[in-house]
């Protein structure tokens, strides 16, 4: 590394050089300690596919349900990883928009987890049905019954939302990557050259690909807010367009959403952290980082609070028997623990955010995320079934849902499949933006704020 | 550029795809084992046997519907006397086909397996042709009173020695007739 | 008979420098390599817009269309009634328009940017591997006998490294 | 006939095979081997395939006789109806009824002949081996020929249910040929004391007819005629006709007994008494009725008699033994006996378990004398339609039987579809009396506890499958006819009896018919027409014999009205001692009263699958047996709900769980009859507990019945649960507004209409129906609750059976519930208000349900119909949660008919598979057959054409279906009733079903 005079070490700016070297030292041979990670993960996942098979096999009431129960746990997965979805989007494309110079380091691989979030959240709706097998019926493609989908059913917006989704998010994060894969392509040795090669597209940085580029990756931004709005409204939807009290209600949309980006951001700490350590990233992935993500989490966590004491509030003004005796089930009924357990974990325990020492503490922060993710869990199964074992006839208030060990295997297999393909994808690809971290480090100093698209960019 | 669009548009979709057909797959294979239920004489909503189109099978009879329709000019309703009645349009009974044949061509090999079958009093193991899934109610008699001719359906039976599948008994050519014909085409009309 | 003239630099200021220089002494195909965006390099070639917005918008207008257009085909195709709603009803198709609008505004963008930036790329033009790490490049082609005028300039702009190469177009 | 019958046993034959392929179903796109189609050899005359044919028979479930008409498919009985001629049930059917396709297609028959062999004779080891018909006749003849030659026939005891008619004869006849075995007609519930109170009282020994239509007041002691009391379906379609609201007259009924059971929860007023004190009750109403001079039609001479003999039991003194206050009895008897209405519009009735303690002949004496003064006698008390129940043994004729049975007099002992070995008190002895008969024989096709005892066993045809009749009254003469051919290798067990003869000698043979019974029921009923030529036949020649018996099998049997014949007061009274009654056991114990059960009966339904699954009435209890306790009497025995505690008496012991009922009088226990088999098949085996194991075996001093009411029981809680499985947890509507009423004033004043709610706006133009709009009415006044639409269903629409693992989970099928509702007042007022709302597919306009689906497997039809595509479900469930009335029903897993049950199944209805939702189509595939019928006649659909399952079968006829479209349909009119009003209106789902208030 020749010294030249561009280069403001006070300035406390890392080289380039340093920079492609540690980001791509996290792709090398990996540890055995991933290796056995990887190992527990595809284990645990093979169980949860056993599970499934049997559920199919012998029916689908191996499973815990008791009637008016019909929704249970597959749903609050559905809903839950959904919600875990989100946080990506917002901090690369939200964050970008709203020019948040920090969210350079965790914006990659919240755009990972993202995507590995929906396809985790895709796989319940299918693994919920009667009759799996038929699980196509519910795409609209021409056929010899002559026969469409009925587009009023919310659980067709949810097709369209979520495959909507998943495939900008998809592209999002693999453009994103293509000027890293092109210098991972230049710097690898070993077959994944190969693999990289084609996926750079050709790419060579030049002044037409980096404008191009650039206006691409605006432009996505801009598309992707709205559409996180979107599509965690219609999983709302499919709960407040039913007439079910406990469900039919107008707050929901603004309410999910909210709570959708607080518990991603308690799941980009919880895979931030230990990502950090294990790949040596401390320089880049800072305590500035968490504390701003921690700071975020505190908003979401107020709006969460406030929607749960309106929803009671609402159920007691309005007077109605239904909606009264729906909240009363659920803060006394059968399923009053979760509720209590949700309401410590989403509410109380993310108010010592308030406190920098807390903020700053990554222990601290790790367990809270995780309380988070529980709460946040938990949230989606009060509203689902406490409210479907209490609705309006008292005839109908039989079962008392008791979860199997098949709904235990899926689910479960459900988070060995996310972090499995979580844990190939820090492996194989860059996990912190490479060129952005270049440019946030850019040795010129600032140029002026311009009119052009690149204006998007973030700036110091 | 669309090839390339749709390039990246796939990767994107190939894991979730992938994904659902795994699902998909491991259902369908474990469908096979997993009808445990006796021999229901009733219909059944999963019960998809498609009939598969122009497949000629082996009768136990070597009977002709030619011979008996074109050249003896016999209407079809003579021998599959229900149409007209009821739902099941009918095979004749083994009593039927001895009726004539007790005198006529009494000598001919395939009549007098036909004649074994009357003495001892056992019916003729047909083979089904036309077979619609369980799950659809078709009635004979409407449609025949309604002046919809058994080649409509049947295709030109005169024409065949041992009767084979012509139309394809899908739901959509169901439809598209009652459409044409202004016919109900609600789902309560044949599936309840 | 046209050659390739390739400069490396270690400072995208000195790349934008020489680009600038090249650009003012009538050098019209100056190409820029760069590892991460750099607005000044950018700036470097003169201002330009990108068309990628323009497929955005074609891509909207189409899915939008579309979104409102399908439903209504299909369920007009075969009317059942549900829940006692209009048979072309309208507010349910609003979500199934507004997704499809994302959904084909960001496949025409993809489109658009494949397409206006010659991606994907085939046949491989002079490069450096050092251009995706910590390397600028200045790459100007130009007919044979103009060469050293461009190999002053990249000098000019302390180049770190230059390399002339037979040019085919 | 007998032609006939080869047909539909060749059919039958004929449609196994071709039951081969279908149903057996693959993956969705699976290929399948071609399927056989089966011909006829030679096609049945009257029958066309695919198109049902209906006979005519009268159901054998108990000895009612009530007549049916039975739905067969290619020779498949596949539903049994009432018949609508039939003079006893009117085409109504209760739900043992509707069960006794179970009994045709019970998976565990005995299929073939059985004999004991000794495995090890050491250890008396013993089992059941098959046995070919030629020895099993062979063995059962020279056994009774070694009796009968010794001249012991004596010794011979042949014990049956209460036949009649025909059948009857015939064993009489062969009881008498070979030398004069013992007979017992045995009914556990055999009505002893009415009959020898008719003795007593009037000097006529038998069960009269009792016309509760013309009853204004009706009091029943304990008798529970909506679930078994004599004739159920021809009673309760009477009280319903009685009770129903026309104008301003509705009647007033009050039942009396210790326990709020179904028919108290129909009544307008419930008085519990101390157990064993109804008698009292009577007593004091006479006493004030005389005293009072309320009396009607009675001579001087008899009211004076009267006024003496029941001076002593003025309300006041007996009031506190009753433990009901004196004015309440005062305000009975003035309520029971009113100069103005004139004579003979009051009922007073009196059986159950209440009714049948130490005192049952006196307490039947005393509503004798109470229905006497309240001149009651001839006009709703009818004396001549005797029921056949008086020609039933006495209980206590069967324990002498035991009795010699245990001293060794029996040595051979004949059984025929009776099970002793359960019904009769345990203490009694019969097990152990059994095993000192040599030989026991037992004419049955079920392996009951009897039977599993017996030597040799001899599996008999069901009444689905035999000739036969029945009279069940006077003047009401059913034919049964077979309907399929015999599933399994049994005998008629009249042709059993010839066979049997035939091989005991000229002499015996001779006295007996000389051809099989069908022919011998033919000349019985020749000789019959011959000796009194119907009405019809008055010109002799006019009509011919055979065609009477061709009327008679059409329209299911001949029966003409017989007048009530006058009856004379008899003195006999004064020797009757009023106590009240006598009940054994620790003082401190509770009462044990030990009921009939309204789906098992005696405890032959259980097993029946829909029996044991749908839900009992009143406890909303499945698949088990449970001891009733008031909540107050747990608490200080310490013992909550789902508890088990061991329950001893000082004849038995048992352990049962307890489950709470507020509606029953402190002190005391209620345990239903019925569960508690150790044999009788997979569904009853080992389920639940036999509480007749605990009562007390001395017969009824007068009558000679069983004492129901006999024992006090000590109950100790043990420290395990077994919670009872319940369908409905909550008895309250938490003013939910499900189940609305109104008050007979509001209605006569005009005032029942609620309030009409917000009008419903919609954002969309409503949509039409263009042809018809099927619509319901259910008027909660008219239901009672018994459960018999809900067998309807099953059977119609081939709802699976779960079983008690999946119903644990609240996973039933059923389409259609029975919703009970209980209203508390101040606790104590006797008014009771208990509200049945039956609750099924609402088939809304505005179906939430139908919005969710994602692939319209649900949707409305322009008929107004809620359609279920159950080929297009995927199994969202979605649905389901979006329906306020719950009324979705999912398929967890692939349901399961055991041979031969699945022969039962409807053709013309889709058997749904797993992951399916499925639900109340209003009967579409009846829907289509009306309108196929009326196509064919090129007219619209008429009025009561069309009949879904519940409605047809409905004993109150509370269910009304119907075209809303037509302003003149029954249906609409009810629809425009002011006491109509529709479930969760405010939700805008504007129901296809209305429901009328109940009046209370």
């Amino acid at each position: 590394m020749p010294s030249d005079g561009h280069v403001k070490p006070e300035r406390g700016f890392v080289t380039y050089r340093k920079i492609s070297d540690d980001i791509l030292r996290t792709i090398q041979a990996p540890s055995p300690s991933y290796f056995l990670a990887l190992g527990v993960v595809a284990a645990v996942l093979l169980w949860g596919v056993y599970g499934l098979t049997h559920q199919i096999r012998v029916g689908l009431g191996v499973a815990g349900y008791e009637p008016p129960i019909m929704w249970a746990i597959y749903i609050t997965n559905f809903v839950f990883w959904v919600g875990i979805a989100h946080s990506g989007t917002l901090i690369s494309a939200v964050l970008l928009l709203f020019r948040a110079r920090w969210r350079t380091a965790v914006a990659r691989a919240s755009e990972a987890m993202t995507v590995f979030a929906v396809m985790t959240a895709g796989l319940f709706p299918i693994i919920h049905l009667g009759r799996p097998w038929y699980f196509y019926w519910l795409f609209p493609y021409p056929n010899q019954r002559e026969l469409w989908v009925n587009f009023r059913s919310p659980l067709i917006w949810d097709v369209f939302a979520i495959s909507t989704y998943l495939t900008v998010s998809t592209l999002f994060l693999y453009l994103g990557l293509v000027p890293d894969i092109a210098a991972a392509r230049d710097r690898q040795q070993d077959w994944r050259r190969y693999l990289y090669r084609v996926l750079a597209l050709g790419w060579q940085g030049t002044d037409r690909q980096w404008r191009h580029f650039n206006s691409l990756y605006g432009l996505f931004a801009a598309l992707a807010t709205p559409l996180v709005v979107s599509v965690h409204s219609v999983v709302s939807w499919d709960f407040a367009m039913s007439i079910l009290p406990g469900w039919h209600s107008t707050i929901f949309a603004p309410y999910f959403v909210a709570g959708a980006i607080f518990s991603g951001l308690a799941m980009v700490m919880t895979l931030l952290i230990p990502m950090r350590t294990l790949l040596h990233l401390e320089e880049y992935i800072t305590l500035h980082h968490f504390e701003n993500l921690a700071k975020l989490m505190i908003p979401t966590s107020l709006i969460v609070s406030y929607a749960y004491v309106t929803e009671f509030f609402v159920a007691w003004y309005t007077g109605s028997a239904f909606e009264f005796g729906t909240f009363v089930d659920r803060a006394l009924g059968a399923y009053a623990p979760f509720f209590w357990v949700m309401v410590l974990c989403n509410c109380l325990v993310p108010l010592s955010l308030f406190w920098k020492r807390v903020r700053t503490n990554l222990r601290a922060l790790f367990v809270i995320s995780l309380l988070v993710n529980i709460g946040m869990w938990l949230e989606r199964f009060v509203i689902i079934v406490s409210s479907l074992a209490h609705s309006f006839d008292p005839a109908g208030w039989v079962g008392v849902y008791r979860p199997t060990w098949v709904e235990g295997a899926i689910t479960a297999g459900a988070f060995a499949w996310f972090f499995l393909l979580f844990l190939l994808f820090i492996k194989n690809f860059p996990g912190i933006s490479m060129t952005e971290m270049k440019e946030v480090s850019s040795p010129d100093g600032p140029p002026a704020v311009s009119y052009q698209p690149s204006a998007l960019r973030l700036e110091p | 550029m669309a090839r390339r669009g749709d390039n990246s548009l796939t990767r994107a979709l190939l894991p979730a795809t992938l994904t659902l057909i795994l699902v998909g797959l491991v259902a369908l294979v474990f469908r096979v084992g997993a009808q445990g239920q006796p021999p229901v004489p009733t219909q059944s909503t999963e019960s998809g046997t498609r009939p598969s189109r122009g497949s000629s099978t082996v009768q136990p009879l070597a009977f002709s519907h030619r011979l008996h329709v074109r050249e003896r000019t016999i209407p079809c309703l003579t021998c599959h006397t229900y149409a007209r009645r009821g739902p099941v349009a009918g095979i004749p009974s083994v009593q039927r086909c001895a009726q004539c044949h007790l005198t006529i061509a009494k000598d001919r090999p395939e009549i007098v397996k036909l004649l074994k079958y009357w003495e001892d009093k056992a019916p003729i193991p047909w083979l089904r042709v036309h077979d619609l899934p369980d799950y659809v109610r078709f009635t004979h008699k409407r449609h025949v009173l309604a002046d919809v001719t058994c080649e409509t359906c049947h295709g030109d039976v005169a024409g065949m020695d041992a009767a084979v599948q012509t139309a394809p008994l899908t739901m959509g050519w169901c439809v598209g007739c009652h459409k044409q014909l202004y016919a109900p085409t609600g789902c309560l009309t044949c599936h309840y | 008979m046209n050659v390739h003239v390739l400069g490396v630099f270690d400072a995208a200021g000195k790349a934008a420098d020489a680009a600038r220089a090249l650009r003012t002494d009538g050098f019209a195909r100056v190409t820029t390599y760069a590892p991460a965006f750099d607005h000044n390099l950018d700036a470097a070639l003169g201002p330009g817009k990108s068309p990628v917005r323009a497929f955005t918008l074609a891509g909207g207008i189409l899915g939008c269309a579309l979104g409102f257009a399908f439903p209504i085909y299909t369920v007009l195709d075969w009317p059942l009634i549900t829940g006692g709603k209009a048979i072309v009803s309208l507010p349910p198709f609003v979500v199934i328009a507004f997704e499809l609008t994302i959904l084909f505004a960001a496949l025409m963008t993809v489109a658009g940017f494949l397409l206006s930036s010659g991606l994907p790329r085939l046949r491989q033009a002079p490069y450096d591997a050092r251009f995706s790490q910590d390397r600028w490049g200045v790459l100007v082609t130009c007919a044979a006998e103009r060469a050293e005028a461009a190999r002053a300039h990249l000098t000019q702009a302390d180049v770190e490294e230059v390399r002339v190469g037979e040019g085919t177009r | 006939m007998s032609e006939l019958l080869d047909h539909v046993g060749r059919r039958t034959f004929l449609k196994l095979l071709g039951a081969a392929a279908p149903a057996v179903a693959a993956g969705a796109c699976s290929s399948v081997p071609p399927e056989r189609i089966i011909p006829y050899v030679i096609p049945p005359e009257d029958d066309v395939p695919g198109v049902a044919t209906w006979y005519a028979t009268t159901c054998q479930e108990c000895p009612a006789g009530c007549g049916m008409r039975v739905r067969t498919r290619e020779g498949r009985p596949v539903k049994v109806e009432g018949n609508p001629e039939h003079a006893i049930n009117r085409g109504r059917l209760c739900i043992r009824g509707q069960a006794s396709l179970q009994g045709l297609y019970n998976p565990d028959r005995i299929r073939g002949g059985r004999r004991r062999e000794v495995t090890n004779a050491s250890a008396g080891q013993s089992r059941l081996t098959n046995v070919a018909w030629e020895d099993a006749l062979t063995s059962l003849a020279a056994r009774i020929q070694t009796v009968r030659e010794a001249g012991r026939s004596s010794r011979i005891a042949i014990v049956t249910p209460l036949v009649t008619g025909t059948l009857d004869r015939l064993f009489d006849t062969f009881a008498k040929a070979i030398g004069g075995a013992r007979r017992i007609r045995y009914e556990p519930f055999g009505y002893e004391a009415i009959r020898t109170a008719g003795r007593i009282a009037f000097a006529r020994e038998a069960v009269p007819h009792y016309d509760l239509a013309r009853a204004d007041v009706l009091v029943s002691f304990g008798a529970d005629f909506l679930e078994t009391w004599l004739s159920t379906v021809e009673y309760s379609a009477a009280f319903a006709e009685a009770h129903r609201e026309q104008g301003t007259r509705r009647s007033r009924f009050v039942h009396i007994e210790p326990r709020l059971s179904l028919t108290a929860s129909n009544a307008d007023e419930w008085i519990s008494p101390a157990p064993g004190t109804e008698m009292l009750v009577a007593l004091a109403m006479v006493q004030v009725i005389v005293a009072e001079r309320r009396t009607q039609v009675i001579q001087d001479a008899d009211l004076k008699f009267i006024t003496d003999l029941v001076a002593s039991y003025s309300p006041d003194r007996v009031a506190s033994q009753i433990g009901v206050p004196a004015a309440k009895l005062t305000e009975l008897a003035r309520l029971f006996s009113d100069p103005k209405a004139g004579p003979g519009r009051s009922l007073a009735i009196g059986g159950g378990v209440a009714g049948s303690g130490s005192n049952a002949t006196a307490l039947q004496v005393a509503l004798n004398l109470l229905n006497y003064v309240a001149g009651n006698v001839g006009t709703t008390v009818r004396f001549g339609p005797d029921a056949s129940y008086g020609r039933a043994s006495t209980y206590r004729e069967f324990a002498e039987l035991v009795e010699s049975m245990r001293a060794g007099d029996i040595e051979v002992l004949i059984t025929h579809d009776v099970n002793p070995a359960f019904t009769l008190p345990a203490a009694l002895g019969f097990s152990a009396a059994l095993e000192r008969v040599p030989f026991v024989v037992s004419f049955s096709n079920t392996l009951d506890e009897t039977t599993a005892r017996a030597h040799l066993v001899l599996p008999t045809h069901g009444p689905l499958e035999s000739w036969g009749d029945e009279e069940p009254r006077a003047g009401v003469r059913g034919l049964r006819q077979p309907v399929i051919a015999a599933r399994f290798d049994s005998r008629h067990v009249g042709d059993l009896l010839l066979d049997v003869g035939r091989r005991l000698g000229e002499e015996v043979s001779g006295a007996l018919p000389a051809e099989g019974f069908y022919e011998y029921l033919r000349a019985e009923w020749r000789a019959r027409y011959e000796a009194e030529p119907p009405a019809s036949a008055a010109t002799p020649g006019s009509t011919t014999f055979d065609d009477h018996w061709a009327t008679a099998l059409e329209r299911g049997g001949a029966w003409n009205q017989i007048e009530p014949q006058p009856v004379m007061f008899s003195r006999e009274v004064a020797k009757v001692s009023f106590d009240a009654a006598v009940i054994n056991g620790p003082s401190d114990g509770l009462v044990l009263m030990p009921y009939a059960s309204l789906h098992l009966y005696d405890g032959r339904g259980a097993n029946r699958s829909w029996l044991q699954e749908i839900p009992d009435p009143v406890t909303k209890a499945v698949w088990s047996s449970w001891a009733e306790v008031h909540p107050d009497t747990a608490r200080s025995l310490s013992a909550q709900e789902g508890q088990l505690v061991s329950v001893e008496s000082p004849h038995g012991k048992l352990d049962v769980p307890v489950v709470l009922n507020p509606n029953l009088r402190p002190g005391t226990m209620a345990i239903p009859i019925g569960q508690g088999h150790t044999e009788y098949g997979r569904y009853a085996a080992g389920r639940g507990v036999n509480p007749i194991t605990l009562i007390d075996p001395t017969p009824e001093l007068l009558s000679g019945g069983v004492r129901w009411l006999s024992v006090k029981v000590r109950v100790t809680p043990r420290a395990l649960y077994r919670p009872v499985l319940k369908l409905q947890s909550s008895e309250s509507q938490v003013d939910r507004d499900i189940a609305l009423a109104v008050s007979l004033d509001d209605v006569i004043a005009g005032r029942a209409q609620t309030a009409p709610g917000v009008e419903h706006r919609s954002l969309s133009p409503e949509h039409t129906h263009p042809e018809y709009r099927w619509g319901m009415a259910i008027d909660l006044d008219a239901c009672t609750g018994c459960n018999a639409c809900v067998a309807a269903c099953y059977a119609e629409n081939n709802v699976p059976v779960m079983g008690p693992e999946a119903v644990r989970r609240g996973r039933t099928m059923s389409w259609l519930r029975i919703e009970r509702f209980v209203e508390r007042r101040d606790p104590a007022a006797t008014a009771v208000d208990v509200r049945f709302v039956p609750m099924l597919c609402q088939h809304c306009d505005h179906a939430p349900c139908e919005t969710v689906c994602p692939v319209y497997a649900t949707y409305h039809t322009d008929e107004g119909l809620n359609a279920q595509v159950y080929n297009r479900c995927v199994g969202t469930r979605y649905c389901s949660n979006n329906c306020p009335y719950k009324v979705r029903r999912f398929n967890w897993f692939q349901s399961e008919f055991p041979d031969p049950l699945h022969l039962q199944l409807n053709p013309d209805v889709t058997v749904r598979s797993q992951g399916v939702m499925e639900k109340c189509t209003f009967c579409v595939q009846r829907i289509h057959e009306g309108k196929d019928r009326a196509k064919d006649e090129k007219r619209p659909v008429r009025d009561g054409e069309v009949v879904p399952a519940c409605a047809q079968t409905c004993p109150g006829q509370a269910i009304v279906f119907g075209d809303l479209n037509d302003p003149s349909s029954r249906v609409s009119q009810l629809a425009g009733s002011p006491r109509a009003y529709r479930i969760f209106d405010g939700l805008n789902t504007r129901p296809a079903v209305t429901y009328l208030k109940k009046i209370v």
